[in-house]
């Protein structure tokens, strides 16, 4: 088995149990980079696992950080005149009275974008976790990731002839 | 006992206290993202400051300098101003879209922070999937974007929206590819990992030099030039493009909601710095971060000074270049960059597969990386060129001046 | 917990207690996307929902599953769904009611498909979970080999299908 | 611990939504949501399942599928979109009661 890839040789191989899962070869969590430390997550999140009291803190922060600029904005509106009128409320088009309705069509262009940004996004999130199993992988699922690749270059290549990514 | 045990003191403290366990978890998870979020909000103070000495020096220009000492106080003065503007809703406006746009763009840019690792055991959390999370959550300002363009009822607002958001989205693909080159390197999603592997032991002694953009500058070049445009920085900045689409997608905001879209994306520029730093600058490493007290002051300094040199090094490139054409721009990210890394991908995942010591691997990767960069400056070279004379060509003077010469009749034309 | 009508409903834990938030906000974005008149909020309440799901795989420990619903679901698919309603806005949009005549005959077989699952999963007694789930990320690397080992066939037939996807969506959508 | 049942119900919850959407819906795209709820559904069944199966580190088989299902359902978003679009492009509607060539 090809050894992690590392300049150092600093992270030591803590000797676990033996599940399905020790073939893949990972790095063992290091305790200080989370704000709270894992002895202590363990002892005191009342039923959560490690995970889920990480993902907490994830839930927490999301909430702050909707509460956060919301009340900034509310200040705002509270500390501000409130004078609307029918020219200050108007759709501001560079003193020119507006035409027509707003919602206007727009071209197809704009959706080929994000239809092949679709495609390339999903191919990249497959490759994610290949990515990490890397090291462990033998020739035949290298050559599978390879030609995962590959497909998507065509199709690329494709749009390209067809000028579907041309911006006309 | 280490600066980074407060909360295990402070939780200590409150379970003392008589509170059950999820509230003291609760407590002091409620604290520590209450201080990463105001660090974001505040420290957009201090670059917008930065931002407005860098550009004015090349501009040969003071630049702020009345409110405070240096003038470091004009963007308090600013945020008063703008605290103290009219809340405006436009006629007809979708008012659940208008209105939660901004806080979206906000909250999402402000999410990103609970990963970046600051220093040696300084960061929000350490997620598995750090990597990918970074990429996940820019969706929520891809939304926010339409979602203002949309709600504003306004033509310019809508289309603006519709090129940032075909910009972010054509610009997200190379991002990502130059994100996958570290985790196939590394092996790992972590930002805590990919940071530790970044050191260079010499003798016992943890140098903190063994940078992953040295051994892959192609990917290092591509990650920062995504995330120029990512950060709707200057040869990129479409949104701000006052002569063709008056503001952006915020023309009908005002107040202190336009002041959130503003703090985004200043935030925004500073935190894919970061990750760009993390991921191939080594993050908080340099020399003599493991030494027992002073090396996490020595990382968040070593961290700091990265950060803002890279946006500094943003805010250069914004006061240097001219802005480029929006069809420039996508066949740049679709034509040049993706097809790019897709190479630089293929080419590591091979390398990777030799039977060589890993040292040889990185010396090939390195070869690979400055090859391909190679190739791909000479076809564009090759490209604007041969573009160069098509467009002299087209230019040059046929009709008017020709029509003004004699012709084989002898009567003026 | 005691409710008036004497039924005895457990006290939850905090865990459960989170959960409960999740799945509400959940649902009730769900309901809102079949509700809602207005379609730009349908996709709103749709985007909340994706959100909602992704917390739901996190309280599931799994944590690549809750990542890549974000990045595909909130990121593409409602990405892509907002655009097409900017794109196919018509005139009649928004006046006549969003719903076409057989809405009662759905309404009504929604539901009691609803009841007899409701039913279902209440009467079966189901495990429980086993132990957590390791918190590092040799389950997302377990998974990647399992895409280019076991389940290769259907990893590459899936790349067959986004090749197919680009080539045939570029082709229908294109401007001609 | 949170009971399988909970998540089960949530699912059978948000397939009902998905499918009262699909069929009820008049506009294109809202059945195409309907769909995309129907499909989350059936992910949160298959993960719930596979981490309260035999051993959720023995077999990824759960969560293997959920994300090739993922995967599936940005193709079929793309495709499905594309063709809306097309079809919008060629009658100026999306309304499916008004889409009615094929009836005899």
């Amino acid at each position: 088995m090809a050894k992690p890839l590392r300049f150092c040789e600093t992270i030591d191989m803590q000797p676990r149990e033996k599940t399905r899962l020790q073939r893949v070869q990972t790095f063992p969590i290091r305790n200080r980079y989370a704000i709270l430390s894992r002895e202590f997550v363990k002892f005191h999140t009342n039923g959560f696992s490690a995970m889920l009291s990480q993902y907490f803190f994830i839930l927490v922060m999301s909430g702050l950080a909707v509460v956060l600029p919301v009340s900034a904005i509310v200040m705002g509106h509270f500390l501000g005149p409130r004078r609307p009128d029918e020219i200050k409320n108007d759709i501001y088009e560079s003193g020119v009275e507006t035409i027509g309705e707003t919602w206007v069509q727009f071209r197809a262009q704009y959706y080929l974008i994000g239809l092949v940004f679709v495609v390339f996004d999903v191919e990249a999130l497959f490759l994610f976790p290949i990515a990490v199993a890397y090291q462990q992988l033998e020739m035949f699922a290298v050559f599978a990731t390879i030609f995962f690749v590959l497909l998507l270059v065509i199709g690329l290549l494709y749009d390209w002839r067809k000028g579907a990514l041309e911006w006309q | 006992m280490q600066i980074t045990q407060w909360s295990d003191v402070l939780s200590g403290w409150l379970m003392g206290m008589g509170l059950p366990g999820w509230a003291a978890i609760a407590i002091v998870y409620g604290v520590g993202s209450f201080i990463l979020i105001n660090y974001g909000m505040l420290s957009v103070l201090l670059l917008i400051w930065i931002t407005r000495k860098a550009i004015s020096r090349m501009q040969d220009r003071i630049g702020p300098n009345r409110v405070g000492k240096y003038g470091l106080l004009q963007t308090v003065a600013d945020a008063a101003k703008l605290l103290s503007k009219e809340d405006i809703t436009p006629y007809q406006a979708d008012k659940i879209a208008y209105n939660l746009s901004p806080v979206l763009a906000v909250s999402g840019v402000l999410m990103l922070l609970a990963v970046v690792p600051f220093a040696p055991g300084l960061s929000g959390v350490d997620l598995n999937i750090a990597a990918l999370y970074i990429v996940a959550l820019g969706s929520i300002g891809i939304m926010a974007a339409l979602m203002a363009g949309w709600g504003s009822n306004n033509k310019y607002a809508l289309l603006a929206g519709f090129r940032v958001v075909a910009q972010l989205l054509s610009y997200e693909i190379p991002l990502v590819l130059a994100i996958l080159t570290v985790v196939l390197l590394t092996g790992s999603m972590r930002f805590g990992n990919i940071v530790e592997i970044q050191s260079l032991h010499v003798a016992g002694f943890n140098l903190g030099l063994g940078w992953l953009g040295i051994v892959m500058p192609g990917a290092l070049i591509v990650f920062f030039i995504s995330s120029l445009a990512e950060a709707e920085l200057t040869p990129f900045d479409l949104l701000e493009a006052e002569s063709e689409l008056i503001a952006g997608f915020h023309i009908e905001y005002s107040g202190m909601k336009f002041a959130m879209f503003f703090l985004a994306q200043f935030l925004n520029a500073w935190i894919l710095a970061a990750v760009g730093v993390t991921l191939f600058l080594g993050g908080w490493q340099g020399p003599g971060v493991g030494l027992p007290v002073i090396g996490p002051l020595l990382g968040l300094g070593y961290f700091m000074i990265k950060v803002y040199g890279i946006y500094v090094l943003q805010q250069w490139i914004r006061g240097t270049f001219p802005r480029i054409r929006i069809d420039q721009m996508m066949s740049f990210a679709w034509k040049v960059l993706v097809p790019l890394m897709i190479g630089l991908i293929l080419i590591q995942a091979i390398i990777q597969k030799l039977p060589t010591p890993v040292a040889i691997q990185y010396v090939l990767i390195f070869i690979a990386n400055v090859g391909v960069m190679a190739v791909v400056a000479y076809v564009l070279q090759k490209y604007f060129r041969e573009e160069q004379i098509r467009t002299k060509r087209s230019f040059e003077p046929k009709s008017l001046i020709g029509a003004m010469q004699v012709s084989d009749e002898g009567t003026m034309y | 917990m005691q409710l008036p009508l004497g039924v005895e409903v457990p006290i939850p834990t905090f865990e459960q207690f989170v959960f409960i938030q999740v799945a509400l906000l959940t649902a009730v974005a769900a309901l809102a996307v079949v509700m809602s008149r207005n379609l730009f909020h349908s996709a709103l309440a749709l985007t909340l929902t994706f959100f909602g799901v992704a917390g739901i795989y996190v309280f599931l420990e799994a944590e690549f599953l809750a990542v890549s619903q974000v990045l595909v679901y909130v990121g593409a698919i409602a990405m892509l769904i907002a655009f097409a309603i900017m794109l196919t806005r018509s005139m009649m949009y928004g006046r006549t009611s969003p719903l076409n005549n057989q809405w009662g005959k759905s309404s009504l077989f929604a539901l009691l498909f609803f009841m007899g699952l409701l039913a279902f999963a209440r009467a079966t007694p189901w495990p429980s979970a086993g132990e957590p789930v390791v918190a590092d990320e040799a389950l997302i690397a377990e998974l990647g080999r399992e895409f280019v080992t076991t389940y290769v066939v259907a990893f590459e037939v899936l790349g067959l299908l986004l090749l197919l996807a680009l080539v045939g969506a570029v082709m229908l959508a294109r401007d001609r | 611990m949170v009971p399988l049942s909970w998540y089960l119900m949530l699912a059978a919850f948000l397939f009902s939504c998905g499918l009262y959407g699909a069929l009820a819906r008049r506009n294109a795209i809202a059945m195409l949501m309907g769909i995309e709820l129907m499909l989350n559904a059936a992910n949160i069944n298959l993960v719930a399942f596979w981490r309260h199966g035999v051993g959720p580190m023995e077999d990824l088989t759960g969560q293997a599928f959920a994300v090739l299902i993922i995967g599936l359902a940005a193709a079929e978003a793309a495709v499905g979109l594309a063709l809306i679009i097309a079809v919008y492009r060629e009658r100026r509607t999306i309304d499916v009661d008004e889409l009615d060539i094929l009836s005899g």
